[in-house]
């Protein structure tokens, strides 16, 4: 596939060119990330939804360059520009250099899923937001204690000057979501990758992260790429919206067309198997049939033609289908896009 | 009503190999790990060979462990030679000419090259008594001669054949170390159990026990508990009593991990579902946590034989643990205890270079089990 | 915390009676006594006690008392006036053989302790850092040698290998002609020549179990979520490696370290008798081979009192170094 | 709270009075108690026959605790559980052996939520689906693996896979696995603890669905544990809303979701993130102020009062009674002077 080399548009933030990431396993090797592009603008939300072995968090941690060492970048292009007029195309950069590090941290944050252990146990909230304001932005002590504390007061968590003597196990889950916050968001990124920072939460301190982080973007206007499995958060706080499955993008939109326009069968198919808050009692869900495949064996063609309703034989099993556009930016991998029969939703 | 299932074939019927995989035993899974070890396998099977030729040292041995040879002492090892000067000849060694320097008054030992001495297999020796039941004179190999003999690692100060006595103290030493961990397997199983599966102030005062026990310093420990062993005992019931005195201070690594195991396993939603479906205790503990943690306790134990090999050679050495006439690894270890005798005859030190074989093989072959051990791990 | 230290503090005192009780039962243990085996001894040299004569000498050192009187008697002479008892193979107090040797063995442990850490640490983050690789493999197996080969036997090759390669006098830790010459810069030497021995003996032992407990905690470590948070803030990998997972994985390496110095206490009894150091290993092994029960119950309470007091430090260590016990 | 009378409502399978259940806090070298947990404190509640009762709550209610007092998997610490047998007779758990229980558990099981932890992984599916007629010695060998069959045929996985291990199925089929086993001896009820929380949207719709067929086939009667809101409404005829030990609000479920009597109710059903864009949270939503009250050391008066955005001086003081009110029941203080909001359908 030729690599788009025209420069980026000048809203545009990060973007993702035909990106490959491939696994060498004892079991063979496994094709994670398959072709993936998509693209943030600058301030806005792009939601990255799939279930598991989609290949949702290995693409964001492509753009950290953050791989386990048994990863191979089999190709594509990362460009993110860190302020206007510059661009750095992340994937040509050595994986451990000065200039990827800069990025980490000083352009780019990142919170995880697992807010009981993405913290250091032996490190206090305050030494470790201080070790990274010190590190991007050659300050003093002093200096990046002010700003440990007010970043501690800008997640709202209480008492921030007590805060940062506290331990990661001396708070609860929401709390130590709120510090991880603090700290991906210490030097101001641009952009801040959140790989499913809801999912271990309970659903009242889940709403509590999404109300913070929203109100943070508004306030400090960096973009978000946020990943999940959950359709309502995505609904909730993305405006573009890019579906995942098995290592492709399926779908990209802006979250309205994804809702209430989806072009790929596999999206719709997902829509319809939630159960709605207050949807008029149905007694049996829609389903899509069989089950996500093993990474090591994915079907030829079309990955989602053994489970998709309209699958056309001799088609979507043996060639894998193009890009088709739609307008308002909307795009789906499928063979049949746009000529599905109109289904209610 | 139909019930759905899952309409999309899953898996089409699975080709042999993984078919094999989905359906392997849970040892067969183990088994498959750990060949993959090859060091693990290559320490097995030098194990399994050495028992066996511990088993029968009587057979496997050309001499007896106390058969002297006045005229045959600090004689060094004899390489076994193929080709006699460039002739096939079949295993064979040189004659030994003994001289003695006229000066000094010191034995030296020279290589015949005139006289070869051809190995032989089943040959006729001194008599014993095989596996002590059947009285009998014949040995694996030998040479047939008068006056020279074969001794592949030399001998002693009596002219002992140190091959012999090798064989005859890895019998002591191996049965030390896995009796000792029988003992202390018993002792660590019984408390770890009762302390990992009905917990509360039980296990916390079993746990305070082993805390005690293990606040005291191993070898001083060791050494005054051996030292109170009179002289004067059955040579046999002092080395129960020294291998029960190993396995007192191993039992509680062994009681920690099988604590550890029925703790976690306590805790896993399979044993509670067997509980829900009505199954006794009894039944849940052999049905589904002692299968769980017999692979884990047998790495466990593994690892356990070489500390009481190594306690049992360091106590014999010094003197404090088995004593001759019962031959053992730390027994003739003693006779290479000072500097003299080592330069004079450093093939003295073989046991020492068994020991440490020994010791590495145990420690393989445990770490390839504690690797394969759990097949499962997600 | 406080609360915590204090707890950890007043359990350390049942375990020492129950310690130094078991170190007297010890020397109590083998049938007959001290008188026994004096008498024994003479008789070897042609002279004889009477019964009479044993008797009385029971009754002087109150071998007769119930063991509990006995204990007691021991006991509370060490805790009130420091009085360990009487050696009666060398018919002097105890207190007077035991601190200069206990001195030496602790100086020896202590330098083999200090170097166990400076090879085991960076060497364990190294071939962790470095899984699989040629430095990772070498050193596993010289941990596993170092697991493999007796204190004992090490010793003894490394004397052997001294004397007829280096041809150096080993054994001891001083030339016989230095012994009781002044201290001088060439005596200083001497004992340096002697020192590495022991030394290299004990830190070989430890450093070879250390290395691959530092690696195990490193590579459980490296795989923590925390350490990717470290890497995407911008941190290069050896600022990461040794901030973060370091500092997680030496917290299970400091509780090691009260037991490091008993187990070098332990390992150092057989590799002094092996290389006749004048430290307490020989002496503890003459006492109990002659029943010299004041001697060698003084040498094994001391040895366990240090224990106790090791597994203390290290507690204490462990929760001045790692926040989640400190406000546990 | 407990009513006079010890008789059981007619429609009821089980009645669950003043349940309770706490773990004792210990502390020191020798287990000393120091205080309880109160995981489960005086809950009461019937399940009628063939009827599903959703139980919902965030971590920490207590909600699995209950289903496993229920099941007796542990000693209560006070109240009773009544259970209607097959036969019509009408049995008192509370007090039973673990002997005495057995002939019961034939007609009570439990679907776990861990799809990994809960099947033996040393045991082939026959031997996993087979024990519990082992147990109670329903048939001979041939039998059983007949039997064993058909289950797996039930809950759509083939019958041949019985001699496979576990480790040969993904998430979704062993949740199936875990299915059949409660099944083999044909009960009555089971209890479904978070069974499709950790599932894949698709595999989860599939499962719910088996799970209907099964209780329409059988005539099963479920309790349903989960934080999930949507599959509760879904799938329950009837819910129970759980906070820190106690129940808050028991009741039919579309009459609660439409408008609930308790602030955690209300803040619980707005805090749910929706599929539907056009129906983004902010504004409606309600986000809750601080954690989840710490088991071990609850607030004074209502449990919820601290985070209850309509508490008053009486709620800091006095714990509410749970009492009947509108065909349903509630624990809170401002129940009837309350207007809150529901899910809009």
């Amino acid at each position: 596939m030729s690599v788009n080399t025209t420069p980026m548009p000048p809203e545009r933030l990060l973007e993702l060119d035909d990106v490959h990431v491939h696994f060498s396993m004892r079991e063979g090797l496994v094709r994670a990330v398959n072709g993936v592009s998509y693209h943030v603008d600058r301030g806005k939300v792009l939601g990255i939804v799939g279930e598991s072995g989609s290949g949702k968090s290995v693409t964001a941690r492509a753009i950290m360059r953050l791989l386990s060492k048994n990863a191979i970048e089999a190709g594509g292009r990362i460009r993110f520009r860190p302020e206007p007029g510059k661009e750095v195309e992340i994937s040509s950069l050595p994986r451990d250099g000065r200039q990827v590090r800069e990025l980490r941290g000083g352009h780019i944050g990142m919170i995880f899923q697992e807010p009981m252990t993405a913290l250091s146990p032996v490190h206090s909230i305050g030494t470790q937001i201080m070790r990274t304001v010190m590190l991007h932005r050659r300050v003093g002590k002093e200096a990046a204690r002010a700003r440990a504390i007010e970043l501690l007061e800008k997640v709202q968590l209480p008492k921030p000057t007590e805060m940062i003597e506290r331990y990661p196990h001396q708070l609860s889950g929401g709390m130590r979501q709120r510090a991880m916050i603090a700290l991906a968001l210490s030097c101001d990124p641009a952009l801040l990758i959140a790989d499913e920072p809801t999912t271990a939460l309970d659903v009242t301190t889940e709403a509590q992260i999404l109300e913070l982080l929203k109100s943070l973007q508004a306030e400090m206007g960096m973009a978000i790429v946020f990943i999940t499995h959950n359709f309502g958060v995505v609904a909730d706080i993305a405006d573009r919206v890019a579906v995942m499955y098995l290592g492709r993008i399926a779908e990209t939109g802006s979250v309205d067309d994804i809702f209430y326009k989806p072009k790929h069968p596999y999206t719709r198919a997902l829509l319809q198997s939630i159960p709605r808050l207050g949807q008029a009692p149905v007694r049996r869900l829609k389903t899509i049939p069989g089950m996500v495949p093993d990474p090591f064996n994915a079907p030829a063609g079309c990955a989602f033609h053994p489970r998709c309703a309209y699958a056309v034989p001799g088609r979507c099993d043996t060639l894998v289908p193009e890009v088709s556009l739609f307008p308002g930016d909307q795009s789906a991998r499928c063979h049949l896009a746009g000529k599905l029969p109109e289904e209610v939703l | 009503m139909a019930i759905e299932t899952l309409e999309a074939p899953v898996t089409e019927a699975a080709p042999g190999r993984e078919e094999q995989l989905y359906t392997a035993k849970p040892w067969t899974l183990i088994w498959w790990r750990f060949r993959q070890h090859r060091l693990a396998v290559a320490s097995l099977v030098f194990l399994v060979l050495l028992c066996v030729a511990a088993i029968f040292a009587d057979f496997v041995s050309p001499y007896t462990p106390s058969s002297i040879d006045r005229l045959n002492t600090f004689s060094p090892p004899r390489a076994v030679h193929l080709f006699h000067e460039g002739a096939f000849k079949g295993p064979f060694v040189y004659a030994l000419k003994r001289t003695r320097d006229p000066e000094t008054a010191r034995v030296t030992y020279e290589a015949d090259r005139e006289e070869i001495l051809p190995v032989r297999l089943f040959v006729r020796g001194e008599p014993y008594r095989f596996l002590g039941l059947v009285p009998t004179d014949l040995h694996l190999f030998g040479v047939d001669h008068r006056r020279q003999r074969i001794n592949l690692l030399g001998t002693d100060s009596l002219g002992r054949d140190l091959f012999t006595r090798l064989l005859y103290g890895a019998r002591v030493t191996l049965s030390a170390g896995l009796v000792g961990v029988a003992f202390s397997f018993v002792l660590g199983l019984a408390l770890g159990a009762v302390s990992g599966y009905y917990g509360g102030w039980l296990d916390a005062g079993i746990q305070r026990l082993m805390e005690f026990i293990r606040s005291i310093p191993t070898i001083p420990l060791w050494m005054g508990l051996a030292a109170a062993l009179p002289i004067a005992w059955d040579p046999l019931f002092v080395y129960v009593l020294i291998t029960i005195i190993l396995s007192l201070i191993g039992w509680t690594h062994l009681a920690r991990v099988v604590r550890g195991r029925f703790f976690s396993l306590k805790t896993e939603d399979y044993v509670l579902a067997a509980r829900l479906a009505g199954a006794s205790e009894y039944r849940v503990i052999t049905k589904h946590m002692l299968p769980a943690m017999t692979s884990y306790i047998i790495a466990a134990m593994t690892l356990a034989v070489p500390e009481m090999i190594l306690g049992e050679t360091a106590l014999s050495f010094l003197g404090l643990g088995l004593r001759p006439p019962v031959v053992s690894w730390g027994v003739l270890l003693q006779e290479a205890q000072n500097l003299r005798t080592i330069s004079l005859a450093p093939w003295l030190l073989a046991p020492g270079a068994a020991v440490v074989l020994v010791v590495l093989a145990f420690n393989f072959m445990g770490d390839g089990l504690r690797d394969a051990a759990d097949p499962y791990g997600r | 915390m406080l609360g915590y230290l204090t707890k950890r503090a007043l359990w350390a005192i049942p375990t020492l009676v129950f310690v130094s009780f078991i170190s007297f039962v010890i020397i109590q243990l083998p049938p007959g006594d001290y008188i026994t085996a004096y008498a024994a001894q003479l008789r070897h040299g042609g002279e004889y006690l009477t019964e009479a004569q044993e008797a009385a000498m029971r009754q002087q050192y109150g071998l007769n008392d119930p063991i509990l009187v006995q204990y007691w008697r021991w006991i509370s002479n060490i805790l009130l006036r420091g009085d360990f008892g009487h050696s009666l193979e060398w018919n002097a107090p105890v207190s007077s053989l035991i601190w200069e040797r206990l001195g030496l063995t602790l100086a020896i442990s202590t330098l083999s302790m200090v170097f166990t850490w400076i090879i085991a640490i960076p060497v364990g983050v190294y071939a962790a850092t470095r899984q699989y690789s040629l430095f990772d493999y070498l050193f596993t197996i010289f941990g596993f040698l170092g697991k493999g080969i007796p204190d004992f036997l090490l010793a003894l090759i490394l004397m052997w290998l001294g004397f007829t390669w280096l041809n150096m006098d080993v054994g001891g830790l001083l030339s016989p002609r230095y012994e009781s010459a002044p201290w001088t810069f060439d005596k200083v030497l001497n004992l340096l020549s002697h020192l590495w021995i022991p030394v290299v003996v004990l830190a070989t032992g430890g450093a070879a179990g250390l290395i691959r407990v530092m690696r195990a905690n490193m590579l459980d470590e490296m795989g923590k979520p925390y350490v990717e948070t470290a890497y995407a803030q911008g941190l290069s990998e050896r600022q990461v490696v040794w901030g973060y997972p370091v500092r997680v994985a030496l917290n299970p390496f400091i509780s090691t370290v009260g037991w490091a110095l008993p187990a070098l206490f332990s390992g150092d009894v057989i590799t002094a008798v092996v290389l006749n150091l004048p430290t307490t290993g020989p002496l503890l092994l003459q006492a109990l081979k002659m029943q010299d029960m004041y001697l060698a119950g003084s040498f094994i309470l001391i040895l366990s009192v240090f224990t106790v007091v090791g597994t203390l430090v290290s507690d204490v260590l462990l929760a001045w170094s790692d926040p989640r016990i400190r406000y546990a | 709270m407990t009513g006079t009378t010890n008789a059981m409502p007619e429609d009821a399978l089980i009645s669950v009075s003043s349940l309770k259940k706490y773990f004792p806090v210990t502390r020191g070298w020798l287990q000393r108690k120091v205080g309880e947990v109160k995981a489960v404190d005086d809950i009461s509640f019937d399940i009628r026959r063939g009827e599903t009762f959703g139980l919902v709550g965030e971590s920490g209610s207590g909600k699995s605790t209950v289903a496993r007092l229920i099941l007796r998997a542990y000693m209560l610490t006070g109240g009773s559980i009544k259970f209607r047998r097959a036969d019509g007779s009408v049995t008192d758990l509370t007090d039973l052996s673990d002997r005495e229980l057995r002939p019961i558990r034939r007609e009570m099981q439990m679907i776990f939520q861990d799809p990994y932890s809960s099947l033996d992984p040393r045991m082939t599916l026959l031997d996993i689906v087979g024990e519990p007629l082992v147990i109670h010695g329903v048939g001979s060998r041939g039998e059983i693996g007949d039997r064993v069959g058909e289950l797996l045929g039930l809950v759509g996985l083939r019958p041949e896979y019985a001699t496979r291990y576990p480790h040969a199925f993904s998430g979704g089929q062993r949740q199936r696995i875990g299915i059949a086993r409660a099944l083999a001896l044909n009960p009555s009820f089971i209890a479904a603890d978070e069974a499709v929380s950790a599932l894949d949207v698709s595999v989860a719709a599939q499962n719910i669905n088996l799970l209907q067929d099964l209780q329409e086939k059988f005539g099963l009667t479920y309790l349903f544990i989960t934080h999930d809101l949507g599959m509760v409404e879904h799938i329950s005829d009837r819910i129970g809303v759980m906070y820190v030990g106690r129940m808050v609000e028991l009741g039919d479920t579309a009459e609660i979701f439409k408008k609930p009597l308790h602030p955690y109710t209300e803040a619980l059903l707005s805090a749910v993130p929706q599929p539907d864009p056009r129906r983004r949270a902010s504004g409606r939503r309600i986000v809750l102020k601080g954690e989840i009250a710490d088991l071990a050391n609850p607030p004074a008066g209502c449990a919820f009062h601290p985070r209850c955005p309509y508490a008053t001086d009486l709620c800091k003081k006095e714990v509410p009674d749970l009492r009947p009110l509108g065909g349903r029941e509630v624990r809170c203080h401002r129940a009837e002077e309350l207007d809150l909001a529901g899910v809009e359908a």
